[in-house]
């Protein structure tokens, strides 16, 4: 190629864009030779509609942490609390409902005012984080990993350590297990999530300045850009998510699963990484953490209907794991650098 | 000579046990080129950094239009007008050219979109098309990460940043250093545009032939302190120098 | 909140403290437990404190275990999580003088501890057994679901239902041991894939209290409610709406309080030199919707808290 | 203080030298606060050498752990697998004394073999991460999230999920639980692992290499030094001191505590940044890890005897992390930077 | 003209859709200071990389001593006596200065100590100061991590490095693009000393006043290809800018 007029460039360029968007690529391939060979070797159970709506159902919870858990790792944070701050939200939530009306089935605004008190519950976590991560400079690291343990005691200590289960039966038939036009309460909530995020990451300012601050914090705070307040911002924002995916986790398992949640933020992180986005900030996608969320769920369902011990499921996640992440960079290595 | 635009007056700083600044002076006059020069490591980005609020200085005052004014943060400065090319560069690698020039202050679209702040990223590209021209500078691919520049290129994306931005002053750290010939010669005749504008530049830079074909003032620093101030037209290469080797000193810089 | 409450008039009163170390502070099970154990210890005229950790994890329970240590209490019971691990903190802590009670789950060393007193699991497991094989007529295949395969009581259950169903009902076939680990969620999620793995399944066993709050969520998720049989260890709260709320069949239940009570009452004989009995057995009921209601049964549905 | 003869920015750069030494000043300072407030509250339970040989005790693997973890967090790099591959280790190596003698008292050669069974695997799983890291270039969070899963799924397919219990009671009593002139096995070998360690990171040319890589790896490999290699040291590190975690695991718990483990990589690394290395990399210390190691210990030992509801210590221990490295950086802002 | 010391033929390197080499050629004699110019982005330091094992061409050959060699790495190309100062510098910037200096050239106590890979600190420090010295910087806290000093001292710890440790060729990729005048002054002064040592220096400059100062010859690229050499004596700042340029070619590179 030459460096003549600037069309020819223009082409090439417009070629390379559509390349680096498919930084995902890879993995989404792996994602549909897993569907495909479970699909092959068990029919009947794999390749049927309840099945793929229980994949998603059951994962509509982790992809909205997960999303969260995007704009963090592309500003090169990350955040360990989400597993509890959803615990924390949930918690707030059914001590709200409880507590404005016990009965096993109050009112519509009853349970939204709850939802309401655990989104805010996750939203406040989140700009708790953001405050010292971003005013006191404190590594996010240890920032949410503090938050991790804070979140879960106060969580133990208004439950007494007592999963609360007394969740309006209203709430757990509606978003919790319920369906419209056939498609789950969770799926939907969790596509809408998806469709946002991905807009807000790719066209907008707020995308945008996600992606410099990971950049070069220095560089941005140097144009002006407030990093101190966008990095409040990112980290409320996973907060927010965290909070609504507490609101559906109690809607879901009619329970405030206290004890579980543990892995949470690790499954999230897993998800992020192996959807393409770099953990040193910069550079990710929304549509490839989703992938990245449903190549373990398919890998774990898939392995329960062929009946593999569990343990083999952990030990083919974690293979699945490295292998795609590796493929993946392969690929990009191949396609530019050195 | 006119008021200054920008006057700033016993600067110190210091980091650990090495104090960059040591009392140091500096002073801007409107729509004029002035150079600062000085030996490595004599605090000339230091004394940048104070003054466009990216560094706060430990002590001193910084007048603009003969005001007492303190920066925050480089924003305060840059609502002033004020415009930085830094010498490490200080771009986003993981954004391209375009998103470079424009960080901070992107173009929305029109209407609800940009209420949402959706950006407006095929005009920003194409702004960015025609100021990298101007410069001379010629990017293979548009949309490359600037990552992947090479060091001219990058120090141009950083220098067009400022430019376009600045209405009172820029200042720029270096910016030839990495610069070819032909890019040099456009920096320097973009410099006398913009002095033409009524904008004022610092150019901060190791090259004494510059320094004199494009400055109208030259201010000298020396381990912290502003040691000599000439008109360009009435000195000599070896009278610089001199100031900055500490052979000559024509003034030493009030105690702060 | 939890800790310390005293008596103080009461019998053979001498204000000693008793604590109790839990294997997962959050079961109903332990819960009840601790109540039984508190309310004796009060009208006993002793000290009563609890602790543990809020999960299911060796390290932490020995290191809860050391710390009790330090405090030199004249008495605990204990809930071992781990039948070695726990074995040399808790010889530790009764070489620096305190008597302790195992409860519930048990240790290898059998002469660790001046009590040990627990359900019979096995025959609990058996129970379960017949009860599944009434509900679905004694035939299918059922599939089990266990926190895990290392704690002694629940692999004690699954032992005597496997015996039960391979010596009495050949018709039913187990298809699946899965191990979800001790939490609700756990078991909830695991579920929806059992059902797809196995479409022919008619009945599910759950072996403690936490699997079995998770099961009934689970099938309530995938709208298999009531179409599959579920046998649940334990009558947590959660267990019993869910039982009464038709996604569980039966639950076999266990004495919590009353192992609370009864270990209290021999650490104080052992104090007071009175003669101690070695082992004890308490009782199980099997609970179903007919007999949820009967006072008789009362006893066996566990708390949530000691006010309730 | 002028430009003037070398010997007076000699003094001054010396006195700088010492103060960034302590770096880890703060958080000893937290550390002995605690240990204060403790010690007065309860002065016949806290203050007493039972207590303190069991805090000592109860935390000498994690210290192992977290030793390792410090290198690999200094070139950059993390290590999330610690925990599984403890586990793996531990299975690996009772496995091997039961395999050569299942008596419960086989002699000492049995246990030794058995025990360097367990370094060799722990080593093994290193290597492994190191490769993956070093010559795939998969990043280390990653790699080493995969081999959380691997490990323990393999751990749990050799004991089909059943703790192995079969620990020789030789070993038990001695490195478990038995002393040598008073002081316990298990903190005789961590202090050993903490002096060789320190030295290594402070004085020779594998720590040296360690910083560098983790300061600018491109630079490093620039110069010449073998940075695929050189990581899959550290990794391999890493790996055998969490083998030999293991082995005084399987001793200290006389069984393989296949559920356990899952937070210890969590905890190894708040540890090491707790004790003012940096997750960036270049930067870090042993001895700063160890104090790191020691607060969360205290604190938890602290509430325990204070009747304190564990929650709260879930609390304050969250707490205390993002405190203490907030001051830690407050104070080196200070020092320093801008 | 003797044998050449390194001679490289047809080399291609291309970055996604870019080529940053295309069939580009170059020449190092034992014992000459050879300049290379070019436009920014015509692909000198893409060139100098290939040439140093830091980047492995996709095509094209490298004779050394008139015999084929392939470098897996930069410790390949040191082993044959070659350094390089990249132009991004490439320091690890938690290290102090003697610590960047001797990296991967680890001085080791004696004895036991040295067989287990403890340091000598104390004798590298020492060695270190004297090296600064030499080429005039003076590092006001010697145990400093390379982070905080400033750009030109950090150029002349990549500088010092490079002189210390080749026996046969210095690469140097705008080696004074930072520097002061003084500081110049000496690392001209040094590359003069290196050649009358025997070492051939490769110099990358856009200052052609400084070229034509130093250099015994110019190799000339433009677009990833060699279009010029000139001996810098029978030449004019002039004729390398028209080269450059593209103005003039006086040879075009033979196809790869
Ligand atoms: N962030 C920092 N931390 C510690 N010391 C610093 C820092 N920034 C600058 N210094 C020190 O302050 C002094 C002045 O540095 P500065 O970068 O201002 O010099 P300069 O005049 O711009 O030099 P050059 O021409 O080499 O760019 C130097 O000794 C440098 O080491
Ligand atoms: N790692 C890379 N990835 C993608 N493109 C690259 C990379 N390195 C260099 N390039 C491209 O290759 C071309 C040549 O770059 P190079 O850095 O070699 O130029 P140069 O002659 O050294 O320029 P300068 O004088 O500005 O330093 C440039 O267009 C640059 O964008
Ligand atoms: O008996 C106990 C009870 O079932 C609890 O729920 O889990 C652990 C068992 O030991
Ligand atoms: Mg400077
Ligand atoms: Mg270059």
């Amino acid at each position: 190629m030459s460096a003549g007029p600037t069309s020819v460039p223009r082409g090439a360029a417009l070629l390379w864009q559509r390349a680096r968007g498919q930084n995902t690529l890879w993995t989404f391939l792996v994602l549909l030779v897993l569907v495909a060979v479970f699909s092959a070797l068990r029919p009947d159970a794999f390749a049927t509609t309840f099945e793929f709506k229980s994949i998603a159902v059951e994962s509509a919870i982790l992809v909205v942490l997960a999303v969260g858990q995007t704009f963090v790792i592309v500003t090169s944070g990350i955040d360990l609390s989400v597993g509890s701050v959803l615990i924390f939200s949930g918690v707030v939530a059914v001590r709200t409902m409880n507590g404005l009306d016990s009965s096993p089935n109050p009112g519509i605004g009853v349970v939204l005012a709850g939802g309401a008190a655990g989104l805010l519950a996750g939203l406040l976590w989140g700009i708790f984080n953001g405050i010292w991560v971003a005013k006191a400079k404190v590594p996010p690291l240890i920032v949410t990993l503090g938050t991790l343990g804070i979140a879960l005691g106060l969580a133990q200590i208004l439950t007494h350590g007592v999963d609360v289960g007394n969740v309006p039966s209203s709430l757990a038939n509606s978003v919790g297990s319920g369906s419209v036009l056939g498609i789950p309460w969770l799926t939907v909530v969790a596509v809408l999530v998806v469709a946002l995020a991905a807009l807000a990451l790719n066209t907008t300012r707020f995308g945008r300045y996600t992606r410099a601050v990971g950049s070069n914090e220095e560089a941005a705070a140097r144009v002006g850009i407030r990093v101190d307040r966008h990095l409040i911002k990112v980290y409320a924002l996973s907060g927010l998510l965290s909070g609504l995916a507490g609101v559906l986790n109690l809607a879901h398992y009619s329970s405030t699963t206290l004890t579980s949640g543990a892995q949470d933020n690790l499954n999230a992180i897993a998800a992020v990484v192996l959807g393409g986005t770099s953990l040193f900030g910069g550079v990710g996608t929304v549509i490839g953490t989703v992938i990245g969320v449903f190549i373990p769920a398919v890998l774990q369902s898939g392995f329960t209907i062929l009946q593999v011990q569990s343990f083999w499921q952990t030990v083919a996640v974690g293979a699945v794991l490295i292998l795609a992440v590796y493929f993946d960079q392969l690929r990009r290595r191949r396609r530019s650098n050195r | 000579m006119a008021e200054p635009l920008l006057d700033a007056r016993g600067l110190w700083k210091t980091y650990g046990q090495v104090e960059a600044l040591r009392g140091a002076g500096f002073t801007v006059y409107p729509g004029e080129v002035v150079a600062l020069i000085g030996d490595n490591g004599a605090g000339k980005s230091t004394l940048v950094k104070t003054l466009v609020g990216a560094v706060s200085p430990d002590e001193g005052e910084i007048l603009l239009d003969g005001r007492p004014v303190t920066f925050a943060g480089p924003r305060d400065a840059q609502r002033l007008g004020i415009e930085t090319v830094y010498q490490d560069l200080a771009l986003a690698a993981d954004l391209d050219a375009a998103a470079n020039l424009f960080l901070g202050r992107e173009r929305v679209r029109p209407g609800l979109l940009g209420a949402f702040g959706v950006l407006d990223k095929r005009g920003m590209r194409e702004h960015s098309v025609a100021a990298f021209a101007e410069l001379g500078v010629e990017l293979k691919d548009i949309d490359a990460p600037v990552a992947t520049l090479s060091g001219g290129q990058r120090q141009s994306v950083a220098i067009a940043r400022s430019v376009a931005w600045a209405s009172r002053v820029v200042f720029m750290d270096e910016p030839t250093a990495a610069l070819g010939v032909l890019q040099r010669g456009r920096v320097l005749d973009l410099i006398r545009r913009v002095r033409d504008r009524g904008v004022s530049t610092v150019l901060i830079s190791h090259n004494m032939p510059e320094v004199l074909a494009v400055a109208d003032r030259v201010e000298v620093l020396r381990l912290g302190r502003r040691v000599a101030r000439f008109r360009a037209a009435d000195t000599t290469l070896d009278e610089l120098v001199a100031a900055m080797t500490g052979a000559l000193a024509t003034e030493d810089e009030e105690e702060a | 909140a939890g800790c310390g409450s005293s008596g103080g008039s009461g019998g053979s009163a001498n204000g000693k403290s008793i604590t109790f170390v839990a294997g997962n502070t959050g079961d109903p099970f332990y819960i009840t437990m601790k109540c039984g154990a508190q309310a004796e210890a009060s009208k006993l005229g002793e000290k009563f404190n609890a602790t543990g950790s809020a999960e299911w994890n060796v390290p932490e329970q020995v290191s809860a275990v050391t710390s009790v240590t330090a405090n030199r209490p004249a008495g605990v019971l204990i809930s071992p999580v781990d039948p070695n691990s726990l074995q040399g903190p808790i010889r530790t802590l009764q070489s620096n003088g305190t008597k302790v009670a195992i409860v519930d789950t048990t240790l290898t060393d059998g002469s660790i501890g001046i009590t040990r007193i627990s359900s019979n699991n096995l025959q609990g497991g058996q129970k379960a057994a017949d009860t599944m094989a009434q509900l679905v007529n004694g035939t299918g295949e059922v599939v089990v679901l266990t926190p895990d395969l290392t704690t002694t009581t629940t692999n004690a259950r699954i032992q005597g239902f496997k015996q039960e169903l391979s010596s009495k009902y050949p018709g039913l076939k187990i298809d699946d041991v899965r191990q979800v680990g001790d939490t609700a969620q756990g078991a909830a999620s695991a579920v929806g894939d059992e059902l797809s793995a196995h479409p022919g399944l008619v009945g599910i066993f759950t072996a403690n209290s936490q699997t079995g709050e998770g099961v009934g969520t689970g099938l309530k998720n995938s709208g298999k409610q009531g179409s599959i049989k579920v046998v649940s260890f334990d009558a947590g709260p959660q267990q019993v709406a869910a039982l009464k709320g038709g996604a569980v069949d039966a639950l076999i239940s266990q004495d919590p309080y009353g192992i609370g009570q009864q270990a209290v009452d021999q650490l104080v004989n052992a104090l007071t030199k009175k003669p101690v009995n070695a082992n004890i057995q308490t009782d199980l009921a099997s609970i179903t919707r007919d007999n949820v209601s009967d006072p008789s049964v009362a006893r066996f549905l566990y708390k949530s808290d000691c006010s309730s």
